[in-house]
Formats: C-alpha cells, structure tokens, sequence
C-alpha cells in the first residue's frame, strides 16, 4: 500500500497537521536517490520528512551544511535543479516547491556531497582566512596559473552551455496601492485599500497568503489565524480592482514608485505549458506603495553553529506547522528572545523530545518563560551552546552558563539531533532601502528598521519591527486606509483590529557572538554561505578594513546569493564591538536589487532570439526573397546585399560573381535597387527655405521648385554628420533624404532646432520614410525602361525630366514621385512610390526593363558602384570628418551661417597634416588594398609606426576599371596624387603599395549623369 | 523608472524618451555676434550639478516633443515639467 | 622578506593572524602636505603612490570623503585592455597595461591581474573594417591584437549564437590577448597600502568642500575634517569632477551618467575570458568567485545617485542573452550603479588647469579602470614636474578649444553617446 | 508608355505572414485576442502651423463636422476619425478612401494647414477581445485600464520596442494599434507571442 510505505520512508513527518496534501505524494530524486514527499511541501521540507541532513557543501571550507531557514533567506540549501537546458544552480531547497519527477543534485562537492574532497580547505583553514589572496601568489609562475585552480574550486553550482527552452514575458500594470507581501499586515493593508476601491496589487513571495501565520499557532477572533486568511482572501478575490499574485517577489523598488515583481508562473511545475511563460517580471507603476515584507531571523553564533541540524527557531516552527516534518527527534533551544520558548513549546506539543531550553538573557520572569517552565521542559536562563558536534550532522552540544563578561561557566554535554536557535530577527528593509530609504537602528528589538523615505514608501508590521500579530494587523488596515485616501479614495468606517491571543513577550537582548571554546579549531560562523568567521571580522578590523564596507569586500560577509539576509547584521554588530563604537554610527551596507537573485532571461523577457531588436522591412521586401536576395542587415532594415539566381549556393566566389554582374549590368545597361530605407523627412511651412539654409552647409535658399540638391550636414562641433538631397516640391515644401542609419538622429534634430533653437521658424517635420517605397533606376538604359514603365502623361524625357530634376508622375496607375537624381553615377531615376503599391511599381520597372536586361542589384554592388565614384558613405563619415578632409569643403556656403560653422576654423581642422580623401590603387595593377589597412610611408619600420592615413573602403574588384580600388584618408592627401604608399594590414601579414589617385575612377567629368 | 510629465500626453516612463541634456546651454542666437569662445562653451561646457538639473527630454516613442524637466539628479526625482520656452520652478 | 608573502602567510597562520598590521594607517591630517590629492578611488591612490615611488614626494595626502575604494573603482566590471586606435590615447594605454603586468610585484599585493583575453565581437562588414583599422593600428603601434574570424570566435566560445536565430550573426571579433580583468578592491587596498608604507597619508570620510585661493593658486583645502595646506593639488574624484571643480571655480567639458554593472550567483568556471558583444553594449566575465560579472550602457541621464533603472537593466540582459543563451537561468543577484566622469570626446583629462597648482584627471567615461596604475603614473609626473608626460600630452583641456579631440567613437560632444 | 490608369489593389505588409485560423493555446471559450489587420485605409496626417490651430481646426468642422480632439483622444463623425497625435498634429482616417487628402488639402490652405498623406506608412492591427488588454499591458508602459484610458483615448508610446499609436475605439477591449510598415511583421509576431497564453484568433 503507497500510502503506508510513504508513511515509513517519511520519518520525519507528523502524522497529520500542515498545508501538505497528504492524498497527493510526490516521487522526487536527490542526488540520484528517490524519495517522496507531498503536494505543499518544498525541496527542503521534503528531505527533511525523510530524514536528510546534509543538503550542500560550504563556498570555501565545503563544510557539510543543512538546511538552516524555510525561506529566501536560506543559505545553506542550495542545490542544482533540474538538467539540461532548464539546469538551476543555488537553487535554495527552502524555496523550491516540489512537483512529482523533481530532481535536484548537491553541488559545489567532489565526488559526492558526502565525501567532498575540497574538504581539505578545512583543514588549511588556519591559511586561507579573510583574503589571504592578497597576500601571495604573486610570484612564479603567475597568477593566471594559481586562478585556474582556484577558479575551480570557487563558483557553487555550475551552469549549463545548453539553451533555456522555456518563454519568459513581462507585464506592465498600475496600480494605486502596491502591497509587497502577504503576510497579516499585507492582507490588512490590501483589504482596507481594496475596500475603498482602490486599484490594488498585492505580491506574495510564497506559494500562499498569511506569511508567519503559515507558520504559528495563533488565532483571530477566537479562531484559528489561517481562517481569517481564507476569508480576507475569498473577500479580495471578490473585488474587482484587486489583484492578488502569489509566488511573485517583489525583487526591486526603483524611481517613481516603480516596482520590479518577478511571478514564477511554472517553477512549480516540471515545465511550462505550452505558450505559457515561465516566469513573468512585472513592472508595476504604483500611486503607494505599502513594504509587507516581513522580518528574518537572525540565527546565533557559536562554536560549531554551522553544523547540519542547526536551524534557525521560527524555520523549526515552520516545518512543525506548515510542512508536518520535525527537523530532528531531540532538540535543544537556544535564543535570545521569548521564540526559543514559542519554539521549544510547539517542539514538545509535535512530541519531540526537547532536552533543554537556553536562553541567553539574563535570569527574570516572562509570560513565555513560564509557559515554557509550566509545561515541564527544563530551561536555563543566562545560558547557550556554546560548541555543537557532529559533522555530517549535530550529534550533541555542549552547554554552559555565561558570566555575562565573555566568559562561560561549566559546560556540559546535552545528546542532540536538532539545535532550533533564534538570535532575534530583523524587519526586511531591503526595498525599503532601495528605494533611496534610509535605516534606523532599533535597540529594543536590535534590528534595523525603515526610516525616512522620500518616496513615502509605508512598511508595517514586522517589515517596521513590529513583532506582534496584533500590531500587525492594526499596521496593515492603518497603512491600507492611508494610502487610498492618498489616491482619492473615500475611506469607510474603519474596522476594529482582529482581536488575538498573543502572549506579551520579554525584551530581547542582543548577544552577538556566543562566548566558546578557546579551541581554535572550533569555528564560528557569520556568514554560513560564505564562511565568513568571528576570526575573519576580528582579522579585517586588525588589519584596518574597519568601514562596513571595507569588511564586507575584504571578508566577503553578505556576499553570497542570501546577500547576508541572516549574516549582515551580527557581522556589523561585531565590527562595531571591536571598533568600540555603537551600532549605528558603523552602520550597515547598501541593499540593492534584486531581493532575491532573478534569472538573465526573466529580465530580458520576451527580446530574444530575432525578436531581441526589431527587424524593418521594405515594401518589396517579399520580391526580394523570392528572388534569392541574400539579406544584409543596414540600421534595422534587411535590405538585399545581392540576388543569387536559383540553385546557386552562397560561396564567396558565387557571391563575388553576382555582385560583379550586377555592377557590370548598372554600367553597361540597366539596374534596379531598392532604397526605400533612407530617411525621408517632409519639411513644409513658410520658413522652410530658411530652414534648410540653416541646417545645411550648403545653400538651400536659391533651390527652384522641382529641383533636387545634394546636401551636407555638420554637427555643432563642425564634423560631417549626414548627407543626402533635398527636393523642393512646392513653394514652401520639400522632402529631404537622410542616410539610412541616421534617419532617426536627423529627424530628432531637426525638431530640436524647430522647438527649441528657431522656434520662431514656422516649419513642419514630418517622416515618411515608410510612406514612400523607394528604388533607384540606373544605368545607360534607365530612361528607356522608365519611359516604357510609365503612364500615359508622364514625360521622362532630358527635357521634361533633366538631371536633379523632380516630377510627380504614374507608373501602373500609381501616382509616384520622380526624381532624377543618382548615387551609382550612371543616368539614374529616383522613384518614389506609396508602399502598398511599392512592389508593383517595382515589378512594371523589372517588366518595362527585361527587354534591356535590367538587374536587380544590391548593397554590396552599390557599395563598388559608389566607390567607383568616390562617393562617400558611413565609411568614410566616421564622426571625425570634417567637410574639406572629404574635399567638400568649398560646398560650405561663406554666405551665411550654419549649424557648426562656429567650429570650423579650430587649429585642428584647418592642419594641413590632416588626413584627406584620396583614391588608392595597388601598385602592382591587382592586389586588393583591404578595408581597415593602415597607410605608412614604409612598412619595414618597426611599431611603433608612424601612421599617414588608412583605407576606409574597398573594392577588391571594380569590374569598371578592371582593378582593385579604394578610397582611404591620407595625411596630406591632395599634395600626394601620384606618389606610392605602403597599405599595411598587419593582423593578416598583408602590405600593399598603392598609388594615390583621385577619389573618383569613374567619369570624373560626370557626362554619363547628364545625358 | 523615471515619470516624466509630459505636458502634451501626462506622465510616461522615462523609457519612451531620449535624453537631451542641459537645458541650460543657450546657442548663440546671433551668430555674428559670437565668439569663438562663445560656441566653445555652448558646445563643450556643462555646469552638471549634483541637485535640481534644467534638461530636455524628446518625446521620440510619444508625441515628439521636446519636454524641459528640473530634475534632481541625486534622487531622480522630477521637480517640474514644461515646454522649452517655460521658466520652471520647483513644486511646479 | 616581503611583507606579504607565502612565508608570511604560513607564519601568521601558526601565530593565529594576530602580528598583521594595518593595510593602511588612519592619521590625522597635518597641517600642511607638498601635494594634496583629491579622491581615494583607483587614480587617486595610484598618484600618491607614484609621487612617492617615482617622484620622492612623500608628504603627501589623499583625501578620500568616505571610505576608499568605494567610488568606481569598487563598482566596476574590472576589464582591463589596450585596443585603442588614436594617438593620444593608445600608447598611455598601453604603457598602463605593461604597469599592470607587473602590479602585483611592484606593490607586493595580489591584485589578480588575469590576462584572460579581451574579445570584440564583430557583426557586419563594416563592423569587421573598423576592427581591422583598430586592431592593424594596435599592431603597428607595438600592441597585441588579432582579428578572428567567425570560425575562430566559434573554436574559442563554441556556445555563443551561431545560430540562424541569431538576430546579429557573428561575423568575427577582435581579441587582445593580454587584456583581461583585475580584482578592483585589491587594485585601490594595493596602491593604499603601497602608498601608505611610501609614507603617504591617506584620509578617509574627509570630504572635500572647498578651496583656498591665493590669487591663481590654491593654497589650502577645505575639509568636513577641517582646511589643510598644500603645495599642490592634484583631483582624481571621477564621477565628481564637475562638483570638486566647481568648487575652484572651473567649468568643465563633464557630465555624470550612472553606469550599472551586475553580478550572478556564482557559477563554476563557465565564461573563460571577457567578451563584449558588438551590435549592442554589453560586456561579460567571471570573477573568481565565480560570478558572471556584465554591464552594459549608461542610464542616459544625468545622474549622482549610483543607482539606475529597470530599462537598463532589462536592455542589458536582453543583450547578454543575444550574445549567450544558455546564461537564461542564470541568477542576477546584484546590480548597482557607478558615476561615470563622460567627457565630450569619450577620452580623459590629465593635464594642467587655468589654475597654476590644481591638476586634474577626469573624464575617464566608462573606462578608467584600466587607466588606474597609467593614470597615477602620468598623473603624478604631471604633478611633480608641472608638465605633463609623453603619454598624456594630448589629454588636454585646452584640445577642446584647438579641436584636437580624442573621438575615438566619432560620437561628438554628446558625452552619452561615448 | 504603359496604359494602366487605376492603381493596382494595395498590399499589406503583411500579406506573406498573415495565416488566418487560431494560434497559441486555445481553452474551451476558444480564444480570446481576436487580431485583424485594418487594410485599406486612408490616413491623412495634419498639423497646424503656428498660430492657426484655430483656423485649422474650424475648417476641418467645417467640412467634415468633425472638432479636432485634444490631448490623448480621438473623435469621430461618421466614417473620418480623427486621432490626436501630438502638439497641433492629429491624424484624419478613413475607411472609404476618397478624396481625403485633396479635401483637406484645399480646405485649410490658406488657413496654415500643413497635409502629410500617411496612408501607406502604418499598418494598422486591431485588438479585441478579453485579453486584448493583458496582450498589449505585456509589452506599453502605459496604463490601458479604463479608468484611465477610456473610450476614444488615444496614446503614443512604446510597444514591443516601436513607436506606435494605440487608440481604443468602443467598449473597453477594442484597440487599434498603428505602427510603421516596416515593422510590421516585428509587431505581428510579437503580438501572437504575446497572446499566445490567451489564444489568438487572426481573421
Ligand atoms: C559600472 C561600471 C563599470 C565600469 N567598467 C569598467 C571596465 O570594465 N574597465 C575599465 O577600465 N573601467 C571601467 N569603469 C570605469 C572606471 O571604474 C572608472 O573610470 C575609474 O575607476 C575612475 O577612477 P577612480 O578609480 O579614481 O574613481 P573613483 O573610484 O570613483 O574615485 C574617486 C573618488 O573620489 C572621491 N571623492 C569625490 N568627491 C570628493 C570630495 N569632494 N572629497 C573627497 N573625495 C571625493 C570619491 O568618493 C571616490 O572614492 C566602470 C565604471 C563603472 C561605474
Ligand atoms: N516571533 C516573533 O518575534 C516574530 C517576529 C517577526 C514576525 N512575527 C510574526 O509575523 C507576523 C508579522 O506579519 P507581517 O505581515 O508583518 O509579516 P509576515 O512575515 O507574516 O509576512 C511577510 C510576507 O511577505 C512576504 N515577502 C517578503 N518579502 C517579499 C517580497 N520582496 N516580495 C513579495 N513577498 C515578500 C513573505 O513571503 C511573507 O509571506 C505576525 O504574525 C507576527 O506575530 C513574529
Ligand atoms: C567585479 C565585481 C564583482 C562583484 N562580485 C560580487 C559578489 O560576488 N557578490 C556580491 O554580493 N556583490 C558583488 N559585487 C558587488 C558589490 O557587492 C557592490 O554592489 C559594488 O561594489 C557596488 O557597491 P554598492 O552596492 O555598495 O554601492 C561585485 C562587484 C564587482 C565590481
Ligand atoms: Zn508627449
């Protein structure tokens, strides 16, 4: 029978009691053995029903450690979880919800989590204390040499080179109140909000509301906590405006009230449903925001206190109450405060043998402690474990009476499996924190609580020191009623506070280290994850690493993937007890996002893969495709970058070959390509002219209706920014062209001289680059193949069109605009055509041109096309180009000013030394001059090498001139036509002597443009 | 994430905007008149106060406008809002 | 025997780590220091120690506002290389990287400088010419560089997007071999330390709040720990330089940005060396810890608060994942934020000011850490002898007005766009 | 010289992609994003110059009876709807492509109305549903709950990291999202992947 054998392979767990669904086991595997535990439990309480101990290996030590909380806050239980390409290291065991088929391994251990050879480091530990590092391994044979080896032995869990399968998403939202956590005073808070009608989200960690009440034995009104729980629940569930989301952390509060939550949508499950994510990070953009988080407990620290069954005291109640698991069958209790008795109490109620309750306070009467006294268990007051045995799991402690001056009495020896020990706790002011939140120390309960906030961030409950359920619940509904009045809502009556039957509780004291054997094998732990002792924080205060901040980089404290939630504040307190200096003033480190550690790919959501930026496409962007376009990507766009004709493979030398056709049909006959992605800007109004005058280097004002000008625009500090021709097309209208990647930045600035600069400049901007589809038409056949294209009316003749000249017209019973105008040198026609009908208009013009054969071409074709004629690009525009170093620097109107104008006399920019565009051939007649080569006057000179320029674009072959061709930047350029340089290209053991030419190598006199 | 007050279209995430910067440079409105100093420090110069900061912000994914915003940039927090040719305070 | 070494470590461990002295001592501020730098970062350190090593100045005080380290150089992702292409910045990088080579030695304090590579992807032809230009010039300029194509990107990071899903393919990278990373806190407790056994005082939650001027000098410093005399000022405080030299009445071509960084659990080995991806910003390693440590780009703000927003955040996965998809599980369990001193050209400042005894060096935008021991070395020489070094000459405050800029992105005077 | 004088049918950016039936996980109320793309339409974009905004928005009343909204809202008189856009700039659509640009061409020369015609330039996908509103929540920042952006409500924002235009039409789960052609495909695919979860039907 399942249910019987079940019973028998938990030996842990109570037999009735928890939220777990008993009806409901759950077959799971830990490092490759099964177990089985139930629906409600986690990792953690799973193995420990079965009797598990020993979860994971310590960062340095690799000490053998158990689970120690039943939280976020676990830094101990760490696991691998799952495999494949769904593998999570550190995973914590405390966190993981169980599903049927789980499968966890132990990690950071070799060969098994039970013998761990990296155990040695123990024994060395005398040598490898806080940062001994830094103070060797500097000599022979290197540090790159002792770092492999200790990069090995460091890192936890390891990764996986196998890609996450699973879908992640975000969701944005609003609210008026946020309520982080979902604990009493959360559900308080979000029921009074949501009462008032309040838009209202509240995010719970956990798998399920009422936070430590999960956890207690307590009761509302007379009955049990939980029930009050299910109804405020059932109450929220009901409002409309209440949005309710479990297993979702809110890891982050950043400005304005914006608070990052991650939802694990399917980390419950083995995986995702189909289409459905993950996880989804939530941005929530709160009118208030109310901090429910909570508190954690701080564990105590004594000899020994890392020792696998030494947990922490509210975890122990956790696993009692939630979970029905007792954590050990003996147990000793050791606190602080009035939660060693709670503990202690509900330990010997679950029928665990309690064999002795310590309290480290000195000697007076409390409610707890006579319960705890009437109830029979055998308590010392002024007492603690000082030092607990057992390595793969506490065996037994001794214990002894402090004398209060750093002294212990006798210690005697107390049989144990389970030491529960509480060391106070500390309210969570992590997003409290964030949120520029300052903190304040509290000596009654020992803790850092939320201070000012400028963001009016409100924390309640025990998430402000507030330990008591009733003050938690009158927190919660106060802090609820506030923050929708802050939203305009009309509060009602405000309800009285649920009564409870809380037992006053004594004060705790704060004891921050535990007085233990002078044995110095003995350790006492700080940081348990990271093994941060008593000896490292005395050791790094010796040594003058005394600004918490120093100690926490020095001794690593809080920085493991807890961030020292248990460690940080007894670390600090210690330091300040060696600095002879109260808490406060040494203070305590900065919190950052996230709370608890978020996955890269929540955070990246849906932009991944092709959706990571989008992708443009042009209007004949399927044409292309169909007609083997090899795409290339240019400022988002996909634009073809050459045509393969069918059954051809994209070999270099195939592709080469297209690109030389296609260059070759440009010149010799007819091509066609698609420009549709440059910018186009349509500029109208009454000082348009005046306008471009202004924002051009070159005259504008004196452009004719119907003409096209080619443009150069500078920067304010006087360098190249973009180019392209303007077109008048009515009195005070025109379309102005931009390169394709600037599209957007001359747009922006364009309207920043309009709105802010000139605003007395009437002037309209607009973009309609994805108006107007666009192809340019080239080569000595254009006309006649844009003649034949056209409809009857539009005359394309010399006359009717001539060269720069602008029509509107019709081509297959599409109105298009026409423009004469070419970037290839050849006679060219610019078409412009509304894009729906782009790809007919292009498919009339391949039509009109097949009796000429016209070539479709592509960017690399137009690349050699425009280098042939020295025409520059982005290549040549690098940001530090001014308009004379590319030979346009009479274009510069002296007539009237002009954005950057102001710079252009800097000593600089008129240095006769500066690099000018020149054309470069190789020497030799055929060796290509690579782009990116360096011009020196000798390339047998050894580095460093004087540089004179280098080659910012080539042409292995221009099928034109029948020979290798460049344009490169030559210092003194234009003095140096005709003389040889040396190309160098070192990377590739590549010279080549070129000549200097002229940047232009086809039809200088441009007579093919106006015929 | 920064809210900024648009004036045309109410608050929006920071995000939908580009950053302009100091809102406190004025260009040189006659030309003639400046010197080469005087672009010198329109161009170069930024007072970059740790404090209330005068900046532009370009409504670019929104309506397009350019936003002047008195921010403070050791809190981030936004102090006031208007269009280029307003004078803004604090608490505005 | 050196103070720290092996021997010293085996001895101490017997004797319970009780004769450990202090990395640093705490003095009182004096009277009066021969130079006063500003700043206990990274290049402030670095300068008092040079001044001392190199210079013979030892009456010397940083003065640091709050704890030393605490600005950028403990907050940023520790790469450390030297592919620049401009004249005036490449050879000072380089002469930082030979400096870096042989820290830990010279300062008898493990900084872990770790040589791991530094590889560029490439992801267009265009992207492949300018890595060409920069890497040929790096090669004609006597430092290491190789161009790799996709296949040899692909031998050394198998596991990065070769596939066709990827939204920007790999074209190739360029790889300087001798880059790689350091432990920044080491990097600032070393030159301390260093500094501090030179005789050096350093002086820690000492703000800087003002200055006292005679005609064109400075002939003291106000504190939040009272005013100091000083010979010369020499002021290294990063994201604060405009504030600081405010102060002495400068105005200056700065402004701050908040730059964030992130670190991930810690992983066993997984990324090998440090990889930036090319059709966005972002960059990744991995500490000896173990954490992945990644950034990306600035916030785009004006920003003092050392804190930023999710949008980045977001973006900046976005990125790593683009470049790495199998890190998707991986955990981010930090992020912070950094002040980035962005100039108007993208490159520093160490150069003389309009104020006889103040030197100043800022404007290190997102890359000053590799600079730091270069940057004291230079900063110092500038210092002691009033004139700056060969390696510094060009990094100018004047080379705003004469226009010779050091662009090495051809980005303009829009700081955040470097 | 060719002969054609009506232009050929318009084609969708989309027209490679678009697979009409049911996509992404379908529960049994089937699903619950209904996404179509709105073809044919004519959509005129108009600014007022400086000062003129009055005389620009008199005679667009004028003629079509129609006031210009203001600020983030849209109104609608018969078959033109004119959507807000930015400071003096809205967009005039409709669905029986006419002579709309012409019209608004000579109505408000003269009176400082500048005409850009955008017809071509965005493609235009609606959203309907009951997650509608969760399906696009997943990718804007801003606030699509009713109380906020009620009927007739227009924004200009951001969405699967493009400009775009969102405009909720009647009732409180029909939105029409406007962004650039080019992108069209990026934001089609973006939208299935996004309602995947709720299913999406595409008609
Ligand atoms: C997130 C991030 C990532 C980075 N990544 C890299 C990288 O990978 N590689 C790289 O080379 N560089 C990187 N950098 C840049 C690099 O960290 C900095 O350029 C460099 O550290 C700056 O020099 P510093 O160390 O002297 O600055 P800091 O360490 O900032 O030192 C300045 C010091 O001045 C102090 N100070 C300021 N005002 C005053 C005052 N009034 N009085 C007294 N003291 C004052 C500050 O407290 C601070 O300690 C990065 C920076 C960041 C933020
Ligand atoms: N014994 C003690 O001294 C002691 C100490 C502390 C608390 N308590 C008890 O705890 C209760 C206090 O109520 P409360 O509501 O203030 O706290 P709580 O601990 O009951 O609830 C806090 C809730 O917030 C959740 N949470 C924490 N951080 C979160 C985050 N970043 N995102 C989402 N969820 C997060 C937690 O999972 C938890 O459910 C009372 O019942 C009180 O008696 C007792
Ligand atoms: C290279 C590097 C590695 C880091 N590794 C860790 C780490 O392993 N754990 C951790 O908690 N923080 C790590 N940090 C972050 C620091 O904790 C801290 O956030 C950072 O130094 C900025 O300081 P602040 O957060 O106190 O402002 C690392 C920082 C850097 C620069
Ligand atoms: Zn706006």
């Amino acid at each position: 029978m399942i249910f019987g054998r079940v019973a028998i392979e938990q030996s842990h767990r109570l037999p009735t009691g928890g939220e777990i669904d008993r009806l409901a086991p759950l077959p799971f595997r830990f490092d490759g053995k099964a177990y089985r535990g139930y629906a409600g439990d986690t990792l953690a309480s799973a193995l420990l029903a079965n009797g598990v101990t020993v979860v994971g290996r310590s960062f340095k030590y690799h000490r053998p450690r158990g689970v120690l909380s039943a939280g976020p806050e676990e830094p101990n239980a760490l696991v691998e979880l799952r495999g494949g390409g769904r593998k999570e290291p550190n995973s914590r065991a405390t966190m993981i919800e169980l599903f049927a088929g789980l499968e966890a391994t132990s990690q950071h251990r070799w060969p098994s989590l039970a013998l761990d050879i990296m155990e040695l480091n123990d024994l060395a530990s005398r040598f490898l204390v806080a940062g001994f590092y830094y103070k060797t391994f500097m000599g022979f044979p290197g540090w790159r040499f002792y770092e492999k080896r200790i990069r090995a032995a460091a890192g936890m869990g390891s990764g996986t080179v196998e890609w996450d399968p699973d879908r992640y998403e975000h969701m944005n939202t609003h609210c008026d109140v946020l309520v982080a956590g979902g604990g009493p005073s959360g559900l308080a808070a979000a029921l009074m909000a949501g009462r008032a009608g309040a838009r209202v989200i509240l995010v719970e960690e956990t798998d399920g509301l009422g936070g430590r009440l999960r956890s207690e034995r307590e009761t509302i009104d007379d009955k049990p906590a939980m029930g009050w729980v299910a109804k405020t629940r059932a109450e929220l569930a009901d409002m409309d405006e209440v949005r309710v989301l479990t297993r979702t952390t809110a890891f982050g509060c950043y400005d304005d009230n914006m608070v990052g939550a991650l939802e694990r949508v399917a980390d419950h499950l083995a995986a995702p449903p189909e289409h459905m994510a993950r996880q989804r990070l939530w941005h929530i953009r709160a009118g208030r925001v109310i901090l429910a988080t909570g508190a954690i407990e701080r564990p105590l620290v004594f000899g020994g206190n890392d020792r696998p069954g030494v947990m922490l005291a509210g975890a122990v109640r956790s696993y009692l109450h939630r979970f029905a698991v007792t954590p050990g069958k003996r147990a000793v209790v050791v606190a602080n405060n009035d939660d060693g008795y709670r503990t202690a109490l509900d330990l010997a109620r679950a029928g665990v043998e309690v064999m002795q309750v310590l309290d480290t306070r000195p000697a007076g009467a409390g409610a707890w402690r006579e319960r705890a006294v009437a109830a029979g268990l055998d308590v010392m007051q002024r007492a603690a474990v000082v030092n607990a045995y057992g390595r793969m799991g506490v065996v037994g402690c001794d214990v002894a009476t402090l004398d209060g001056h750093g002294g212990v009495g006798d210690t005697r020896y107390v049989p144990c499996d389970l030491i529960a020990a509480s060391g106070g706790w500390s309210p969570s002011v992590h997003l409290h924190s964030h949120g520029d939140g300052k903190a304040d120390w509290d000596d009654g309960i020992a803790a850092f609580v939320p201070g000012a906030n400028r963001l009016g961030h409100v924390s309640v409950g025990a998430a402000r020191g507030r330990f008591g359920l009733a003050e938690a619940l009158s927190d919660g509904l106060k802090a609820g009623a506030e923050a929708a009045k802050a939203c305009g809502f009309a509060i009602g009556a405000h309800p009285d506070t649920p009564i409870t039957d809380e037992i006053a509780t004594a004060p705790l004291k704060a004891i921050w280290s535990i007085p233990g054997p002078t044995d110095r094998t003995v350790k006492r732990f700080v940081d348990l994850q990271d093994d941060v002792t008593i000896d490292d924080i005395a050791l790094a205060h010796r040594e003058g690493f005394v600004s918490v901040e120093h100690l926490k980089r020095y001794t690593t404290l809080g920085m493991g993937t807890d961030q020292g939630k248990t460690s940080n504040i007894t670390g600090h307190a210690l330091l300040a007890e060696a600095r002879g200096q109260p808490i406060p003033t040494v203070g305590t480190t900065r919190f950052r996002p996230p709370y608890t550690p978020v996955a890269m790919a929540a955070f990246a959501g849906a932009e991944r893969g092709l959706h990571f930026s989008p992708v443009r496409r042009s209007a004949m962007h399927d044409w292309h495709a169909e007609h083997g376009a090899v795409f290339v990507e240019a400022g988002a766009w996909l634009r073809p970058q050459y045509y393969l004709r069918p059954g051809v493979t994209k070999a270099k030398a195939v592709m080469d070959r297209a690109i030389e056709t296609e260059v070759r049909a440009v010149r010799s006959k007819v091509g066609l390509v698609d420009v549709s992605t440059l910018g186009k800007i349509d500029i109208q109004g009454p000082d348009a002219a005046e306008f471009l005058n202004r924002v051009y280097a070159n005259g504008f004002k004196a452009l004719p209706v119907g003409k096209a000008r080619y443009g150069l625009m500078l920067r304010e500090d006087g360098i190249v920014d973009d180019d392209g021709t303007t077109s008048r097309l009515g009195d005070t209208h025109y379309l102005m062209t931009t390169t394709t990647a600037h599209a957007a930045k001359v747009l922006a600035d364009l309207e920043w001289y309009l709105q802010v600069v000139w605003p007395d400049l009437d002037v309209r901007v607009t973009s309609v680059t994805e108006q107007w589809a666009a192809m340019a038409l080239a080569g000595p056949k254009a006309r006649e193949v844009l003649a034949a294209a056209a409809d009857h009316g539009t005359a394309v003749s010399n006359d009717a069109l001539p060269y720069l000249g602008v029509i509107n017209g019709s081509i297959a019973g599409v109105p298009v605009r026409l423009f004469r105008i070419s970037f290839s040198g050849e006679l060219g026609y610019e078409v412009n055509v509304p894009a729906d009908w782009g790809t007919s208009v292009w498919e009339a013009l391949i039509a009109a041109g097949e009796p000429h054969g016209i070539t479709p071409y592509g960017m690399e074709a137009m690349g050699i096309l425009r280098i042939e004629k020295g025409h520059v690009t982005h290549a040549e525009l690098d940001g530090r180009i001014t308009l004379d170093d590319v030979g346009m620097g009479r274009m510069a109107s002296s007539k009237k000013w002009f954005v950057g104008r102001g710079m252009l006399d800097k000593p600089a920019f008129i240095d006769p030394e500066r690099p000018k565009l020149v054309g470069l051939v190789p020497v030799d007649g055929k060796t290509r001059i690579p782009a990116g080569a360096i011009l020196v006057a000798d390339p047998a000179t050894p580095p460093p090498v004087p540089k004179l320029g280098h080659v910012a674009s080539s042409a292995y072959l221009s099928p034109t001139v029948g020979h290798p061709i460049a344009l490169g930047f030559l210092a003194r350029g234009r003095d140096r036509l005709g003389e040889t340089v040396w190309a160098v290209f070192p990377l590739r053991n590549l010279s080549v002597q070129v000549k200097v030419v002229e940047p232009c190598f086809v039809d200088p006199e441009g007579s093919r443009l106006h015929v | 994430m920064i809210r900024i007050p648009c004036p045309h279209c109410g608050p929006r995430d920071h995000a939908e905007f580009s950053y302009a910067g100091d809102a406190t440079k004025i260009r040189p409105a006659d030309p003639d008149a400046a010197t080469a100093a005087d672009w010198h420090d329109y161009v170069y110069f930024r007072d970059n106060p740790r404090g209330p900061h005068m900046e532009y912000w370009h409504h670019t994914q929104g309506c397009r406008a350019y936003v002047k915003v008195l921010r403070d940039t050791s809190t981030h927090e936004v102090l006031a809002a208007g269009m280029p040719g307003d004078t803004l305070e604090a608490g505005r | 025997m050196a103070e720290y070494s092996v021997f010293s470590l085996i001895r101490n461990a017997l004797g319970g780590h009780k004769d450990w002295i202090r990395a640093w001592r705490d003095p009182e501020p004096k009277k009066h220091y021969d130079v006063i730098v500003i700043g206990g970062g990274g290049h402030g350190l670095a300068t008092a120690y040079y001044l001392a090593r190199n210079h013979g100045i030892t009456n010397v005080a940083v003065l640091e506002k709050g704890w030393i380290g605490g600005g950028n150089v403990g907050r940023n992702t520790t790469i450390v290389r030297s592919n620049y292409m401009l004249d005036g910045n490449a050879h000072f990088y380089e002469h930082s990287l030979k400096l870096w080579e042989g820290l830990s030695r010279d300062l008898n304090y493990n900084v872990m400088f770790s040589q791991r590579g530094v590889l560029n992807l490439g992801h267009s032809d265009g992207q492949m010419d300018a890595y060409a230009r920069r890497g040929n010039t790096m090669r004609l300029n006597g430092v290491d560089a190789e161009l790799l194509d996709r296949k040899d990107v692909q031998r050394l990071y198998p596991h990065l997007d070769f596939s066709a899903a990827a939204r920007f393919p790999i074209y190739g990278g360029l790889l300087q071999a001798r880059g790689g990373t350091a432990r920044h806190d080491a990097v600032a407790w070393g030159f301390a330390r260093g500094a501090d056994r030179l005789g050096v005082d350093i002086i820690q939650n000492c703000e800087v709040t003002g200055f006292e001027r005679d005609g064109n000098r400075v002939t003291g410093i106000q504190t939040t720990r009272g005013t100091i005399g000083c010979g010369r000022v020499g002021m290294a405080v990063a994201g604060n330089t405009s504030r600081v030299a405010a102060m002495a009445g400068l105005r200056l071509p700065i402004e701050s940005h908040v730059l964030q960084a992130f670190v991930s659990e810690p992983l066993k080995p997984l990324v090998d060396g440090v990889i930036t991806y090319g059709a966005g910003h972002f960059y990744i390693s991995q500490s000896d810890k173990g954490g992945l440590v990644l950034g990306g780009d600035l916030d785009f703000y004006n920003s003092y608060a050392q804190r930023g927003n999710l949008p980045t955040v977001e973006h900046v996965m976005a990125c790593g994942l683009a470049m790495m998809p199998y890190l998707g599980r991986v955990r981010i369990l930090r992020g912070w934020g950094g002040l980035m001193d962005m100039s108007m050209d993208g490159s520093p400042i160490i150069s003389k000011t309009p104020i006889d005894n103040l030197y100043l060096n800022a404007g290190w935008c997102y890359g000053g850490f590799k600079a730091t021991p270069g940057s004291g070395y230079v900063f110092a020489h500038t210092i002691a002898n009033d004139t700056p070094h060969d390696f510094n000459k060009a990094m100018t405050l004047d080379r705003f007005a004469t226009g010779h800029l050091i662009d090495e992105g051809g980005k303009g005077p829009t700081p955040k766009l470097h | 010289m060719s002969e054609s004088t009506t232009p050929p049918p318009r084609r969708s950016a989309l027209a490679n992609v678009w697979h009409p039936g049911d996509h992404g996980r379908i529960g049994f109320t089937g699903p619950q994003v209904t996404l179509r793309e709105r073809r044919d339409i004519t959509a005129i974009q108009l600014d007022a110059q400086r000062g003129t905004t009055d005389g620009v928005g008199k005679a667009v009343a004028a003629a079509f009876g129609l006031g210009l909204p203001g600020p983030g809202r849209a109104t609608t008189t018969g078959d033109v709807r004119a959507l807000w856009l930015g400071p003096d700039r809205w967009l005039l659509q409709t669905a029986t492509p006419a002579d709309l640009e012409p019209r608004l061409r000579s109505l408000t020369e003269g009176v400082g109305g500048v005409v850009v015609d955008q017809s071509h330039g965005r493609t235009i996908l609606r959203i309907e549903g009951a997650k509608a509103r969760d399906t696009l929540a997943k990718s804007t920042g801003i606030d699509l709950h009713p109380r906020a952006f009620a009927e007739n409500a227009v924004a200009q924002t951001s969405l699967f990291q493009l400009a775009v235009t969102i405009d909720r039409r009647r009732g409180t789960s029909i939105f029409d999202v406007h962004a650039m052609r080019g992108f069209a495909v990026h934001l089609y695919e973006a939208l299935l992947d996004a309602g995947g979860e709720y299913g999406v039907r595409l008609v």
